[in-house]
């Protein structure tokens, strides 16, 4: 069976026209929180949601709204839960960073790497109570140091219960880059619980879902856990109104004063580690905006690019999205 | 009635549960051992050995719980929560409010706890008040056989996560296993009435949140959970015979307080001891004297907890740990204002 | 005396530390941005990026401070304490008793806290209670610039571990980071006296376990920590409108607490009202009344806590949070009894 | 350099005759809490420890005692400590679970897996105090599953730090087998945070030697963290009274008799489940009870198998050591 590119490519747009709803309405002040996006994450959240079934299961991290929308969750509640409206998802008692969907046996976390323990024990009631039926852990690759994520992949494969684990892998951590704070690569590391582990380009949503096809069936199969490691962008920064992307003047004076006035500061490191110090945190800066203006990884631009030929049928989609997006933000609003 | 041990009445209530309840799942690290009679009779499947992985483990059970499971995960010790108490603190206590009350957390954490049996510092402690802190959580710490396996049960069917804690000098498998093991050449201070008693034939569920009071008194109220009921009753008899009436409250139930029961007692009495063998400050303690001012109620107040990190040498053990003696001392003082 | 700002003073004085001591290093997650200004002046190796791995970095943070360095580690918020409390609960606290006093483990917790910018209940929690609740471990909570530095320093200086919390209403630069993110569509309800102050040109430390009195009262005594101590004053001045004397006190270090000072109040007051951020039940406000009893002074009592999960909706959340009307409300009909 | 094997073999003979002395006090009663013996690690401790020196550090798990005796701690504090006694080496307060040594920069926990960060930090500490130096850290196979250990690999890794991560894999934790419960192999696990591993047979105590001597190398040239595995045996149970190993009737009684009646206890497992559980019952005991009496793995029978030769050395050495041990409880109890 072959990925439909049409209908991922539809949910990956559905994603994208929601986050860049949801920016709209945080610039307007009506969001509160630290608002994390599932911008460049659209290929991993279409290719994986899109082999699972009723009775299936996901724990989702800080940036759970590309699966949720993907699932299916009605966008209207999303919408509210984000503004904090009574009628919201929750009520408005949880938020952005707390999503929870009991008809979609989904739920998140802001606490990183909960997502691992959560999925496994929704994956021992799936054992217990559905057999067939999985649970996917969505996580980054700096949750990948947080030890109940590395407990839960060995209770998995000792329990031998049903999960994907799904390593959005952009590497950052806020502004840490994760080859700089961690051993080895992360497929070795899954491996060394005795997990299959696949790698993937996770801006390629029919890689994505031809990965995620093998560790869902390991799953139903009753074959143990799988760890999918997915690489993606960070388009929009950690979240949004993130230093490093800010275009006002005044917050990088804010940033850079204090830096500078620290540089000649009597006692202290040596210049040379200094400038070094300087030199990262430029990097830093420097690589944060270049990732927010390459399209070359953008997973929807691909997807286009592939679909190139078809220019009607995407703007067909594209004003199809955008109608229900609009429509969705009309309705949270009215 | 029969008469039943403090540990077997848990297991019987759990086994009684189980029986009727093909959701109940039991596991923890050696729970094949430390629980071989559920395994045996309910196989390894529903009664799991987990690895070293408290916070992997208590976390899973919260997901459990959440997908339709009702787990009873085990923590070896009370103290070991430490590297778990995420799972509490920021998932299971928080989900239902979280989610606008859509969704529930009906999972049990069963951890033995307290001291007396020289563990030393890191596997004596009793942390009750320390976790009732954490808005959505029920704590219970039962103090006798009837109590243990009631209470089991309805920690069973609360819908909420709850903390049920078990003494260890009053489970005589655990006091058996980490004390003595199997030699007549230690004691401990181990009373009677908590480690053995009558139980019902068929278990019934003990209400949460309902304190018992075990004895009236008109002069002041002991309060107190698990071993220290006992010295309490006993402090009350060394103190009826100094001619001063004290009347004893079995909380049962940290968190929910049973605070009619509290404020009817102290009410009367005008006097509150509170014997708590959880660590003194920013706890039970205090809370219960809060309680009884919120209401309105003047009263005189001591507490008799453990105050500093539990040594392990029997004689200091001995000191730290809330004793009969500290409890009639301080009660006499209380007299004297 | 100069001004400065909240998160600033805690740098400042920590450079100021840091430039005299070689032995103090910080380290947590994103310290390179966090404290750019540190992390440039004394180089990566002193201030150092960690993973997502509070449990192993603070745990480490025990052992370095056991072998000579004076590490000054960062949580990113305290919410997260709870995967690493282990090495406080079981470790940090418990090594000197466990040493036989040989040993002592000089190290700083620094960790953001509080809420009211809408960041939802796993990141706005407080917990002071909480972690005070452990024997060995110091608390401290500043309220303003000047504070806020003094007490970073003698933290540094502290012999034993010490639990440093910043509220992230008075950090100007976590407010923004978390919060604003750069926006002029959200407003806070910032306290101005708390962000910004006047500071010593050098630092001198402010001593650990003392409280200060903001104001004197006859009738009542309000006593509270970090932002809320401004709400307090706010409420006192109302207060004062509706011919009620209410005194401040700042209590600066919620464990050990400024006994002498807090009793010295009420006794003179006769009323203790607690605006405690951190959750109601089982913490600082218990606390408090049980210090008053134990002393053997007759109080009216009454608290302004944060009794539930925090919940997202700004709204909702001003209701959960203790407030200036709150706190008033309160006091008022604790004034009728 | 060769090891010497004649005082790597004092030392594990210290250390045996040491426990032996405990076992000795405990049995009277003099020792309260979980009494866990090193007996079965002594190659370990002496292959290990031989390395260190002034400024090393040790973080140790509840087998702490071999290490510190090797190490050179004065055995009659020692001894004192565990009896609870005034002036033991943490005047009674630690016991023996928390054994510390300031001058030896040792320090014992109770919490399994803690030994990885407290060693971390210590690693710390000395890269930047006392350069050349490294911190050990002792553990056993089941704290291979817990979070903390786990993430101290990785920062030891990240951060470049001296440790000499030691697993004393004696297969069991308590009464569980750890491969029932562990995924995968524990090298893999090590080099899956990209950490050099060894593997050494953990009773042949000059293997443990030359591994040993190319960890500690390593950390002390700054080349960063080594994890060592090593193979032994447990013959004394997980601690002293293991009910596994009673011989008393009665308690055998104690433990059979709930079992045997919840076998037929109606509602539950099928009865194929339950026979299986009561076999892995049945095997757990056999395999502890044959673990005692099998000499064949005993790390002090094989030195003494190959110094054969050497009789009247040995037995001079066996008289001295059993001198030492008996003069230092003799104090201890006086
Ligand atoms: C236990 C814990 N520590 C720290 C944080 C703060 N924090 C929130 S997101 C984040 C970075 C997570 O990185 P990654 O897992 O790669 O996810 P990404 O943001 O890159 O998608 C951190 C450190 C947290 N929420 N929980
Ligand atoms: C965090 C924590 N969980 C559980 C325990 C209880 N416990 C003590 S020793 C032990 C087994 C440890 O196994 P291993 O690490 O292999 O060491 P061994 O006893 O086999 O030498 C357990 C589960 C503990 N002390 N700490
Ligand atoms: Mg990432
Ligand atoms: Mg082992």
């Amino acid at each position: 069976m072959r990925p439909d590119i049409w209908s991922l490519y539809r949910q990956m747009l559905r994603s994208r026209r929601f986050e860049e709803a949801v920016i709209d309405l945080w610039e307007e002040g009506k969001i509160s929180g630290e608002m994390h996006m599932g911008i460049g994450e659209e290929a991993i959240a279409a290719g994986v949601v899109d082999h699972l079934e009723d009775g299936d299961a996901m724990a989702l991290d800080h940036r759970g709204t590309p699966p949720l929308v993907v699932r299916g969750v009605d966008l209207v509640l999303l919408l509210k839960e984000f503004l904090g409206s009574r009628d919201g998802l929750c009520g408005g008692m949880g938020g952005h960073m707390h999503l929870f969907s009991p008809e979609h046996l989904s739920a998140s976390s802001g606490i990183v790497g909960s997502a691992g323990p959560v999925a496994a024990g929704f994956a021992l009631a799936a054992q217990h109570l559905r057999p067939g039926n999985l649970a996917v852990a969505f996580f980054g690759d700096g949750a990948m140091n947080q030890g109940m994520l590395l407990e839960s992949f060995n209770l998995a494969v000792a329990w031998k219960l049903p999960v994907l684990f799904v390593c959005k892998d952009n590497e950052w951590a806020i502004t840490t880059r994760s080859k700089h704070v961690t051993g080895g690569n992360l497929l070795d590391r899954a491996q060394g619980f005795g997990m299959t582990a696949l790698e993937v380009n996770g801006t390629d949503v029919e890689a994505v879902w031809e990965a995620a096809k093998q560790g869902v069936e390991r799953a139903r199969n009753n074959g143990g856990p799988t760890f999918l490691l997915a690489h993606c962008i960070r388009p929009e920064g950690h979240f949004l109104g993130y230093p490093l992307l800010r275009k006002s003047l005044e917050s990088m004076k804010e940033m850079v004063g204090p830096i500078l006035r620290s540089l000649p500061a009597r006692k202290g490191a040596s210049l040379g580690e200094r400038i070094a110090s300087l030199g990262t945190i430029a990097s830093l800066i420097g690589r944060t905006v270049t990732e927010k203006y390459s399209k070359r990884r953008d997973p929807i631009y691909r997807v286009r690019q592939g679909l190139k030929g078809e220019k009607s049928r995407l703007d067909e989609i594209e004003k199809e999205v955008a109608k229900e997006i609009q429509q969705a933000v009309d309705i949270a609003l009215s | 009635m029969k008469t039943m041990g403090f540990a077997d009445a848990i297991d019987d209530a759990l086994a009684q549960a189980m029986a009727n309840d093909s959701r109940i799942v039991v596991f923890g690290e050696d729970v094949h051992a430390l629980r071989a009679n559920l395994f045996v009779r309910f196989g390894e499947q529903r009664v799991r050995p987990a690895p070293i992985s408290e916070a992997a483990f208590v976390g899973a059970a919260v997901g459990a719980a959440m997908a339709g499971l009702r787990p009873v995960v085990e923590v070896m010790m009370v103290d070991f929560i430490g590297v778990a108490v995420d799972a509490l603190l920021n998932h299971a206590a928080k989900l239902e409010a979280f989610s606008g009350g859509k969704w529930r957390v009906p999972m049990v954490v069963r951890a033995p706890c307290g001291g007396g049996y020289g563990d030393g510092g890191q596997h004596e402690q009793s942390l009750w008040g320390w976790l009732a802190h954490i808005p959505g959580l029920t704590v219970v710490v039962p103090s006798n056989p009837a109590d243990a396996g009631g209470l089991m049960l309805s920690a069973i069917e609360n819908e909420g996560p709850v903390v049920y804690l078990e003494h260890k000098l009053l489970a005589s498998n655990m006091l058996d296993f980490l004390g003595s093991g199997g030699r007549k050449t230690v004691q401990y201070d181990v009373p009677a009435e908590g480690t053995c008693g009558p139980v019902p034939d068929k278990w019934t569920s003990v209400p949460l949140g309902k304190a018992a009071t075990l004895r009236e008194g008109k002069d002041i109220t002991l309060v107190s959970v698990a071993v220290d009921v006992h010295r309490c009753v006993e402090a009350a008899a060394a103190l009826q015979k100094k001619g001063v009436s004290a009347g004893v409250l079995d909380l049962r139930t940290v968190s929910p307080l049973d605070k009619e029961a509290l404020c009817r007692a102290v009410s009367r009495s005008g006097r509150l001891l509170v014997v708590d063998e959880d660590y003194r400050d920013f706890g039970l303690s205090g809370e219960l004297a809060a309680v009884v001012l919120e209401a309105g109620i003047p009263l005189r107040y001591g507490r008799v907890c453990t105050e500093e990190t539990i040594p392990y040498c029997r004689e200091f053990e001995d000191q730290v740990l809330p004793s009969t003696k500290r409890i009639v001392d301080t009660a006499l003082k209380l007299m004297e204002q």
